[in-house]
């Protein structure tokens, strides 16, 4: 996937945070959120490391090789930041402090079932943080390829590969479409340009209810 | 600071908006040990606005004049858990009086459910307590062979603490032994209020002293000091 | 019990305390104790409020009332003390690295169970942190009279009264006695005189084996 | 300082003091997550030493030519206990192969579980994991009506980690998010050492900024300094 495309997802995905929000970021395209972020927008980004307050990358030159998000890169903070152990990291995730978290995905299932962390005998497997986020953030958003490499549906009746978290999952972004889990189901609510409803309804394994207004974002 | 974020990014407040939040009936978690480090001037507030029967958790119940042991003392709670009540005869005239129930844990067991609520644990295994009093009606759970006893997580609606200082964000510093359970009982609020010391913008406090993260806290107000004469003094 | 008669329990309890050992004292007769160390040994006194380091009382007018030991009383710190929450000085008293943990008791039994923290109906109850110093501490020393207020022994073939921990006493130190706990019964190893072997074993409800040696303190 | 106290008192020690407590089949805790805070020094004198056959328990297997991932693609461990091995493909290919058994935890249990070891717990109860692969042989204990995963507390003969600064009774303090697990690594080891950027008198450290009570560490030795090159450099 384009780097363009990559930004459209993660900033239509940067839309869900609201100022003063506490918000955990997966790796891959969840990284790149923070970069659509107003400025002068106040949000406590949290890692699972043990740093709640984390600003922009520092210039280059400029790191300190031990504070990095927990992706491994090296990350600066802001006002109010705190340093912690990683147990009071998970404290702050298990106990449903996080308002948001953005996470990557393999599969999501109609249920808003999660699998993002193993391909049995294929990719080397790590939990990490994933199951905590899933199962406890507020509000847990998915940035994935609409489809997978075969060009087959990543939104499925159900997940073939093991769970990360069962029914977590509020609002799917691809590089097509959002969508968000209801009570009633998988809800279309904008299309991505060039996609239409149409195309986005033929690659997702699961109906889609569509919202009143479908939204075209270019 | 900019419109809409004034809520969650600066929490201070007043002693008023603290009390909209404690209500009678309320479940109240305090920090402090021995009547060290429960915030006076909440408890003050508590105590002119007459709130009555509050279940309370917390370490001990102080000196019957003395911190939490003043809402205590004077009747305002119907039940209590903690670790001891030695150092207040009239809560421990209450209980006799069945005024007062107390449900009493190992002071280590006690600091670890409040920590389990706090992180979100569903439970610790402890052996602690094992052949004593303290093991009557709890679960007990075999691990690698050894009996354990399944100690539940405690978590409050509200949930109140002192600290030295504060940034606007709320993390939190405490002074020397006043530390003890506060720390802890300031996670396992649904709700939680820090009484302080000091107030400092939001960059002042050093990130590798922080105890509390500000995460914790969802509002903050001026201490107006300890208004009690210490035991010892 | 008069002061002098305290002071000595509290001075022979001390010997036991080796340089280097990580301490925690019980409220009553055991906080005594720390008078009686030499003042160029060092030895670091744990309290279960969160300190670790403490150093002797402060000047009266110098106290600072949030500096205390678990009894509330002020204390002061020395070198290489450190804060910590409760949960972590319950921690270190847990996982075994306390040495000496020096408690008072109502009553021990044969086998070394303790009775300390409630008295049914009588006296208002706090289990407080004796549970956790009395089943951990590397080594627990009991200092108590040797009978109680109606002069009845209160070393007995079994506690009566609802115990705090099974077999965890190694000494008892008694206003007329020194005596081991072992694996083959309690050993009479000495005696505060005016008193003599004979005295303590009358006021005993368990048979002592005697030490090869019974000392003699004056 | 007098004679005897030496070995409680002050632990500053070398290098070849803390090699001999590790040895081939040791159960080693490492502190650090994805190579940051992990030690090293010791590392290298691990390898040096070419112990081998060793069970390590921590974080994530770093990557190939990084921190403890170092010791795990070189072949010198023959079991990792960790959340994920991701960023160290050897690490993967062992597994794969069989030469490496794998023990996967979600990353917050994995830190409970050596805080539970390090503090005298257990075990602990979660709800994480429920319904996943990671349920697979753990025993489930009913709380208030709800199903739990016990979750059993680790320990290691020796544990490492890296700090900022020491005293000389290893009171420790951290570099920022090199703290990470570390703290709770040092509470969980049988024999605990600390390597050390900068090592300083007992009284130097702000008592009320210790991250890790010297009661935990039994060695401090001097750190050389980071000796590879991260991922994003």
């Amino acid at each position: 996937m384009g780097v363009d495309l990559r930004n459209r997802m993660a900033r239509r995905a940067a839309k869900e945070i609201e100022p003063g929000m506490i918000v955990n970021l997966g790796i891959g395209i969840p990284s790149l959120v923070s970069n659509h972020i107003p400025a002068d927008m106040q949000v406590m980004f949290q890692a699972e490391n043990g740093v709640l307050g984390m600003g922009e990358s520092p210039e280059e030159g400029e790191e300190n090789p031990m504070l990095c998000n927990a992706a491994g890169f090296p990350v600066s903070i802001v006002p109010g930041a705190s340093y912690f152990d990683s147990a009071t990291a998970f404290g702050i995730i298990r106990s449903g402090n996080l308002d948001i978290t953005i996470l990557g995905g393999l599969e999501v299932s109609e249920q808003g079932d999660l699998a993002n962390w193993i391909v049995p005998g294929k990719r080397v497997p790590g939990i990490g943080g994933a199951m905590e986020l899933a199962q406890k953030a507020k509000k847990v958003i998915v940035l994935m390829s609409h489809v997978n490499k075969h060009g087959e549906p990543k939104i499925v009746p159900e997940c073939h590969l093991p769970l990360t978290a069962k029914a977590c999952v509020d609002i799917i972004i691809t590089d097509r479409a959002v969508i968000e889990v209801t009570e009633e189901g998988l809800l279309l609510k904008e299309v991505m340009a060039p996609y239409t409803a149409d195309d986005v309804m033929k690659n997702t394994d699961v109906p889609l209810q569509l919202s009143e207004q479908v939204t075209t974002l270019s | 600071m900019q419109k809409g974020t004034q809520k969650s990014v600066n929490k201070l407040g007043t002693r008023d908006e603290a009390l909209f939040h404690i209500h009678d009936s309320s479940t109240l978690m305090f920090g402090g040990f021995g009547g060290i480090g429960n915030p006076p001037t909440l408890i003050e507030a508590i105590l002119e606005k007459g709130i009555k029967d509050l279940t309370l958790i917390g370490n001990d119940a102080a000196f019957p004049d003395i911190g939490i042991g003043r809402i205590v003392s004077r009747g305002l709670a119907t039940k209590l858990i903690a670790s001891h009540i030695g150092s207040n005869p009239v809560a421990g005239q209450l209980m006799t009086d069945g005024k007062l129930e107390v449900e009493f844990s190992p002071q280590g067991t006690l600091a670890e459910r409040i920590r389990a609520g706090g992180v979100g644990l569903k439970g610790i295994l402890v052996d602690v307590g094992l052949g004593s009093m303290v093991e009557e009606g709890k679960q007990k759970v075999m691990v690698d062979g050894k009996t354990c006893l399944l100690e539940t997580p405690l978590r409050a609606e509200v949930s109140i603490v002192y600290a030295k200082k504060a940034d606007t964000f709320g993390n939190l510093v405490y002074d020397t032994s006043a530390r003890n359970t506060s720390p802890l009982v300031a996670m396992a609020g649904d709700y939680t209020i820090a009484e302080v010391e000091e107030i400092v913008p939001a960059g002042e406090l050093d990130p590798e002293c922080v105890v509390t993260p500000g995460i914790f806290v969802d509002l903050i107000i001026q201490s107006k000091g300890v208004n009690w004469t210490w035991a010892w003094e």
